[in-house]
């Protein structure tokens, strides 16, 4: 008798065939609106992966992060695309067939690379299911602070947890000062 | 050779089985292309934007799965390493997008459209 | 308390108090400043405040020291009255701060050497620093608001405006306060130099405050380099101790169970073997003896060990041929350079008097009390290295300064001046005390000098703050104006003078010198016999007494006696402010009362309480015997216990005792027969011993001697070196290699540069721009392309490493 | 649930069939939930402008109105404008729908023994503040796809709004997070055990206003007056559901309703001390699981009931607030949070960070033990280095 099915094989079989096939849909798809729609689902078929491989912190992160990310962007394509002659600028049919012809390769190769190590096969699944469910949100707190309880040997990363903070706050400012009204210009422009 | 990774990739497809890294490394190298085709294709900058979100993404996902101790029959796992990486990833690319829509808004006041086509000044 | 712990850590606490005040103010003031930030006037108060509190604060910790941990542990005795007649080493603290480097055996460390004397000098310093600091607050006012310099006369004939820098002077007086204690407290002599240096350059900065003044810059580069003479010297002798007893250190330094670790350079020389008298080390005497010991191993290869044994047995047993005591004698005679040059002795005395263009607080606390002291108090800790041969050469320095200093004082009409040689002359005392045996008595009349001749300083500066001049015949009759200053110098003069009642109490100068001449006394006895010379050494001190007794009184007289002279400086002068009076006071209750003693039915700690009997604690090992010379065996040095023994009351004490009163006060009634009575006219005096007044007038000669002697010699051949060596010798080659390497360039930059490198370079640049040309279609400025490239490189890349691994590689 | 059923029936059948009960329970949830607030809100509205509000239909206190309008919803025309991009507009509310409805997957219920959750996350804080966030997509799908201005303008506003405010939202649901010293919900509903001092409200001064920040954040996230820009009919007719009818309708507001359900739920299990009540009645009647199962589950109903009705007075208050002040504009509705709430918020974060270093056991009220001991199975850090150890050495300087 066959083995019973092994439902999180199913699970992520379901998303990754979500991830993947609106991730296509971004691709194929003209429509910025659109688009967003299908990179958020993309986006959130990828952090149920996340779920899937034990890192429900980064899976959590990403659902708030990307999806207030893509809603700016959602907003941004909005506002930027009103007039209806860019709201699909379409790409030339040569470009679009060169494009998916180089991302053919791309693809075998990254696949081929993929599934060339016999060890990236996966467990057993006794072994998989004999695994325990481990926490990773306080593991992941301490690293930021500095201290590794998964690996006591090496070193957090309390240092890059504080450069990127301050590259986050410059780079806020700097976006803030970019964008900022530039009322001379627009007014000469427009 | 060539046949031998084929009918192992048909292998793969067992559902009573866990997946393995090579799983994930296969869904993430399909955002990753996907991601660097927009990128390619869209003449709209917001959907270069979303081709780097998912390249970023497609990377994010191979981080994760070299890090989770569920996916592969060796030890040499990444660990914490790997979740902490894709945090950092995800982190920055919020970043990145905060300068890309600034450019975003910046390229539209000077040129009054975002094709990204029309900005080739730079050409040699 | 513990005093093994306390005291070094309350003394480096007392130690580093003004160093923090010197970087506080440095980086407070200075810093700003030089960076061109003005500070205001009112602020620079503060860096006084700070500076004060610092040397306060000393003080009381270096008190605290002295009355709550060390006094409570080591009771005193009386000095006289030994209880053994212990020639072993005193007790001390020694150990090690922070060790510096460690060369083998031999290490450089900040280490410390606490004794009484060490704790004793921390109070006297720290007290006399801390009345100087306040005296100087009132004294420096003129620095704070823009300065007008009247003794500098630019090329327009305007006098100097400067900034006020009142910050400045306190910022050295800091440093120097942390030098000084450093010399105190250090446990070895290499740290000692450091401190030794420390204080000589704060000294050219205090000398030189006024560094717009020629005189004033001249003279703190004369006392630099003269000083230079002098260390010269001093390291020699730290080179021959350092080479063969393998340590710097004074004490023996023990660890935590008490075992000693490594011998210090008192008990290597003074060996419980020998009873503590002094002895060659081995070492030495291998030093010496080079040529033996290798003549020995070389004659027995088989077992050169024992061959050296028995060399080094014979060498001791040789008492024909005294080894290793040219080395002891060098080593001393080495160190003692140092100290001739620090404590202005004679050959080197000629830069103190110079010393005086600083400000009168400096010269009080650097160039009376305390730096110049240090060469004093050098050989008084470095006492068990010297030779007899070696303290002969001391005594015969200080006998020669003494005099030398004392008969130019009689002639010199500058206030400051006169106080500088009779401060040389004081030194020279000290000295000849030392050099005679008599450590006791030269370094309590170190202590004793440091307090009245500091307070003789600041009232001198008092007067001049109040009359703007520093010539004694422009006063006169000032004593009405300013009675404090007048009737606390006169206790300073009397103190110097040494006035008191014999055998029973008086100023502290007397205390003193009594000793001093005592002990020269007990030293003329034990010679007698042998030497022809050794009278010399009683007379001329005594007869100094009574010289400076009156040259002091003959300055008290000018100044504050009789009518004024010149009536618009006289209508001018007024008492000094109270800050400038309150240290006065001080001073002059201690200048009366250093020298006495508790008695021995005094309360706790106080009892037998006096400098004399707190300094005998510090005796050095091996001082308490009567020492005879081994290269000049006719020579003998008595111990200073012969000087105050009962049984030798009549035939020492009674005679110098009452020898050195009657000196003094000749010395004072001359000076009121001729100043203050004038039965006798100066003018008339002078004309009657015309040579003599030319000669004391002019110094000696010594500063035209030397600008003779060496000055000149000197500028000659440097100029003949410029002319001869310089310009012609080094010049010409460096012009003939110039010419030969410009022809070689010619030829290089043809052939080389133009031809070969030219060519290639523009061949290369021509294909680059080709290049770029062909390159510059692929630079579309499209985005899209971009990226479709990077994808397209990957691919590639990707392929080209396969095709690596399946096919080249294999 | 789960376990429980694997011992009688296969193992997919039964998380199949407890999957499916916990999905029926919180539709269910939602939307008889969602009649019962609308029907509240119209009683409120009425009390509050001195009216009756529904009386006729169902008899006593018209409480089959809502049902009534259900059917008349279901029954309408599903109009769709001629420009619409049918595709969005059609999926638009059950976006909305969907987020609200995932928000309560992580919720728990009652407390740690045996917790009345469908979803178990370590991180349920964030899940559900990231999920809730999900809901605004919805809107403006809605927005954009009706091709009409209004809708436009209120999805833009919609959004701008939200983007704002998660951030605020955010740090002060960090705070109780810090407190507890873990995002798991369970957890965090279980340190505030005991009386009602030993709600995370009463923790410090500092948490009592962030709670206040917190309700705040949370009207306007959830769209609710005086920030209901998105649909001021003053101004844009109905917002970004101008163009919609019928069932398609009725899913935004059954998509509002479950989500201040959600946010209300989430404020009582991070303030308010979640399903325990402000006396311990449940521990003083013996009902724990260390008694008997049966009377631990009874306990675990009474907590339910508890933070359900928590949530219903979270909910009436925003109704109260609704009727009783203006709504804002929208330069005043980021004023407000810009400018306020995040200052205020960060201040509080900070502050309960300094509290919880200087008295890591509370002050006055003494939080229980159970919080310093770290749950999480770590390999051996809990034992060696338990946060209060932390924190103790921290001030020693030791580390």
């Amino acid at each position: 008798m066959a083995e019973a099915i092994y439902w999180p094989t199913v699970f992520f079989w379901l998303f990754a065939v979500i991830a993947c096939a609106f991730a296509v849909a971004v691709v194929l798809c003209a429509n910025i609106v659109r688009m967003a729609f299908y990179l958020v689902l993309s986006l959130a078929a990828t952090a149920a992966l996340f779920f899937l491989a034990g890192a429900d912190f980064v899976g959590a992160m990403q659902l708030l992060i990307y999806v207030g990310g893509t809603l700016v962007l959602l907003i941004f394509g909005v506002m930027l695309t009103s007039q209806d002659r860019f709201v699909s600028m379409k790409t030339s049919r040569e470009e679009m067939s060169i494009a998916i012809l180089v991302g053919a390769c791309l693809l075998a190769v990254l696949v081929w690379a993929a599934v060339s190590v016999p060890d990236w096969n996966g467990l057993g699944r006794a072994a998989a299911e004999a695994l325990p469910l481990e926490p990773t949100a306080a593991p992941i707190g301490m690293g930021l602070l500095g201290a590794r309880v998964d690996a006591p040997d090496r070193s957090g990363y309390l240092l890059i947890f504080e450069i990127i903070s301050v590259h986050l706050l410059v780079v806020l400012l700097g976006a803030a000062y970019l964008a900022r009204a530039q009322q001379k210009r627009s007014s000469a422009v427009g | 050779m060539n046949v031998l990774i084929l009918a192992n990739l048909f292998d793969r497809f067992d559902l009573t089985q866990p997946v393995g890294v090579s799983h994930y490394l296969i869904v993430g190298a399909v955002l990753f292309v996907c991601g660097a085709l927009c990128m390619a294709t869209k003449r709209n900058a917001l959907g270069i934007l979303m081709g780097i979100e998912l390249v970023l993404n497609g990377a994010n996902l191979n981080f994760i799965a070299f890090g989770s101790p569920y996916l592969r029959s060796d030890a040499n796992t990444l660990g914490l390493d790997g979740q902490l990486m894709s945090l950092f990833v995800i982190v920055l690319a919020a970043a990145e997008a905060a300068v890309a829509l600034a450019i975003a808004l910046n390229f539209y006041n000077s040129f009054s459209t975002i094709d990204v086509d029309r900005a080739d000044q730079l050409q040699g | 308390m513990n005093p093994e712990t306390a005291l070094p850590n309350l003394l480096l606490a007392a130690l580093l108090l003004p160093l923090l005040s010197f970087a506080v103010i440095s980086i407070g003031y200075s810093v700003p400043q030089y960076l061109g930030i003005r500070t205001q006037y009112a602020t620079q108060k503060y860096a006084a405040y700070i500076a004060i509190g610092a040397i306060v604060t000393g003080f009381v910790l270096s008190a605290y020291a002295l009355f709550a941990v060390w006094l409570p542990t080591h009771p005193l005795e009386v000095a006289a009255h030994h209880a053994a007649h212990n020639n072993g080493p005193p007790t001390y603290v020694t150990g090690d701060w922070y060790l510096l480097g460690q060369f083998g055996k031999l290490t450089l460390s900040i280490g410390y050497y606490i004794d009484t004397l060490t704790v004793t000098m921390f109070c006297m310093v720290t007290l006399i620093a801390s009345c100087i600091h306040i005296y100087a607050f009132g004294y420096m006012h003129d620095e704070l608001h823009e300065y007008t310099d009247h003794e500098v006369t630019l090329d327009d004939g305007q006098h100097l405006h400067r900034r006020g820098r009142f910050h400045r002077f306190f910022q050295y007086f800091s440093l120097f306060s942390f030098s000084m204690l450093g010399i105190c407290v250090s446990g070895n002599l290499a740290m000692t130099f450091v401190f030794w240096e420390l204080v000589g350059i704060c000294s050219y900065f205090l000398i030189g405050f006024y560094i717009e003044r020629q005189s004033a810059s001249t003279a703190a580069n004369k006392a630099f380099i003269v000083n230079r003479i002098g260390d010269f010297g001093m390291l020699i002798g730290l080179m021959a101790i350092w080479s063969t007893l393998g340590t710097f250190n004074f004490g023996d330094m023990q660890d935590a169970q008490g075992n000693v670790v490594s011998h210090g350079i008192f008990s290597q020389l003074h060996d419980a073997n020998h009873h503590y008298n002094l002895a060659p080390t081995d070492s030495m005497i291998a030093f010496e003896a080079r040529d033996e010991v290798a003549a020995a191993v070389i004659a027995a290869p088989d077992n050169p060990v024992a061959a050296m044994n028995e060399v080094a047995r014979k060498l001791r047993a040789d008492k024909a041929h005294p080894w290793g005591h040219w080395l002891l004698f060098v080593a001393g005679v080495g160190i003692f350079c140092g100290c001739v040059g620090k404590s202005a002795q004679f050959p080197l005395h000629t830069w103190l008097p110079d010393a005086m263009e600083g400000p009168t607080p400096v010269s009080a606390l650097v160039h009376s009390a305390t730096m110049v002291a240090a060469g004093v108090f050098l050989v008084g800790r470095v006492y068990p290295i010297f030779t007899p041969e070696a303290l002969l050469v001391i005594a015969t320095t200080g006998c020669i300064t003494l005099f030398l200093a004392a008969t130019i004082a009689i002639t010199a009409v500058d206030i400051k001046r006169v106080l500088a040689y009779s401060t040389i002359s004081q030194l020279g005392f000290m000295m000849l005390a030392l050099g005679l045996g008599g450590w006791l008595a030269g370094l309590f009349h170190l202590i004793t000098h440091a307090f009245f001749k500091s307070l003789l300083f600041l009232c001198s500066g008092s007067v001049i703050h109040a009359v703007h001049t520093n010539d004694m015949r422009e006063m006169g009759g000032l004593r009405k104006k300013m009675p404090i200053t007048a009737y606390t110098m006169l206790i300073g003069c009397l103190a110097i003078a040494g006035v008191g009642v014999p055998f029973l109490a008086g100023f502290s100068g007397f205390h003193s010198k009594d000793l001093i001449v005592e002990q020269a006394l007990s030293h003329w006895n034990a010679n007698a016999a042998k030497t022809g010379f050794a009278w010399l050494f009683f007379v001329v001190p005594l007869a100094t007494a009574g010289i400076t007794a009156f040259y002091m009184f003959r300055l008290w007289y000018m100044t504050f006696a009789g009518e004024p002279r010149d009536h618009h400086r006289y209508d001018h002068a007024h008492e000094s402010p109270q800050v400038m009076t309150g240290p006065l006071v001080v001073l002059a209750v201690f200048a009366v009362c250093a020298g006495w003693s508790f008695p021995s039915w005094a309360p706790g700690a106080l009892a037998n309480f006096g400098i004399a009997n707190l300094l005998e604690q510090a005796r050095p090992v091996g001082t308490l015997a009567t020492t005879s010379g081994v290269l000049f065996p006719d020579l003998t040095i008595p111990s200073e216990h012969i000087a105050h023994a009962p049984e030798m009351f009549r035939t020492i004490k009674v005679p110098a005792g009452l020898a050195a009163i009657t000196a003094a006060l000749l010395g004072i009634l001359l000076a009121t027969v001729v100043y203050l009575w004038k039965s006798i006219s100066a003018e008339s005096l002078a004309r009657t011993l015309r040579p003599l007044y030319t000669l004391s007038w002019h110094k000696w000669w010594f500063d035209e001697l030397y600008d003779f002697v060496f000055v000149r010699p000197t500028l000659a051949i440097g100029a003949l070196v410029a002319v001869v060596l310089d310009r012609g010798l080094i010049d010409g080659i460096i012009h003939a290699l110039a010419a030969i390497g410009k022809g070689l360039a010619v030829i290089v930059s043809v052939v080389g540069d133009r031809f070969i490198i030219d060519n290639g370079v523009d061949k290369l640049a021509a294909e680059t721009w080709n290049v770029g040309l062909a390159l510059r279609a692929v630079q579309t400025g499209r985005l899209r392309q971009y990226v479709m490239f990077i994808v397209v490189g990957t691919v590639v890349l990707f392929l080209i490493a396969s095709v690596w691994r399946y096919a080249v590689a294999g | 649930m789960a376990e429980f059923l694997t011992q009688y029936i296969p193992a997919w059948l039964a998380y199949s069939a407890a999957a499916l009960v916990h999905i029926v329970l919180l539709i269910n949830l939602i939307a008889v939930g969602a009649l019962f607030f609308i029907w509240l809100e119209r009683k409120v509205a009425g009390r509050i402008q001195d009216r009756l509000g529904p009386t006729r239909v169902g008899g006593k206190f018209g409480w089959l109105q809502t049902l009534a309008d259900g059917l008349k919803l279901i029954t309408k025309e599903d109009l769709m404008p001629e420009g619409a991009d049918e595709f969005l507009f059609k999926i638009a509310p059950y976006v909305s729908f969907c987020a609200s409805f995932a928000a309560l997957m992580a919720l728990p219920f009652s407390d740690s023994d045996m917790p009345f959750v469908a979803q178990h996350l370590n991180v349920g804080v964030f899940f559900i503040i990231a999920v809730l966030g999900l809901e605004v997509f919805g809107v403006i799908l809605a927005g954009y796809s009706s091709a009409s201005k209004w809708s436009l303008f209120g999805a833009m506003r919609e959004a701008a709004q939200v983007v704002s405010y998660e951030v605020p939202l955010g740090m002060c649901a960090v705070v109780p997070v810090l407190i507890a010293g873990s995002m798991d919900l369970v957890y965090i509903g279980d340190c505030q055990a005991g009386p009602v001092w030993n709600w995370f409200i009463f923790h410090d001064p500092f948490t009592f206003l962030v709670f206040w920040v917190y309700f705040t954040c949370a009207t306007a996230s959830v769209n609710r007056a005086p920030f209901d820009l998105a649909e001021a009919e003053s101004e844009l007719v109905a917002g970004f559901h101008t163009e919609y009818s019928g069932l398609r309708w009725s899913f935004f507001f059954m998509a509002e309703y479950g989500s201040m359900l959600a946010v209300s739920l989430l404020a009582s299990i991070l303030f308010l001390g979640g399903w325990h009540g402000p006396i311990p009645v449940a521990n003083w009647l013996g009902l724990t699981f260390d008694n008997r199962p049966l009377l631990g589950y009874l306990g675990n109903v009474l907590g339910c009931v508890n933070i359900l009705a928590k949530g219903v007075i979270g909910v009436t208050v925003m109704m109260w607030v609704r009727w009783t002040l203006p709504r804002l504009r929208i330069d005043q509705v980021i004023t407000t949070c810009l400018k306020y709430c995040v200052p205020i918020a960060a201040v509080c974060f900070l502050g309960a960070t300094w509290w919880q270093f200087m008295w890591p056991n509370g002050l006055l009220l003494e939080t229980p033990v159970a919080v310093y001991e770290l749950r999480e199975n770590w390999p051996e850090a809990p034992a060696a280095n338990p946060p209060a150890t932390v924190a103790a050495n921290l001030q020693r300087g030791a580390i």
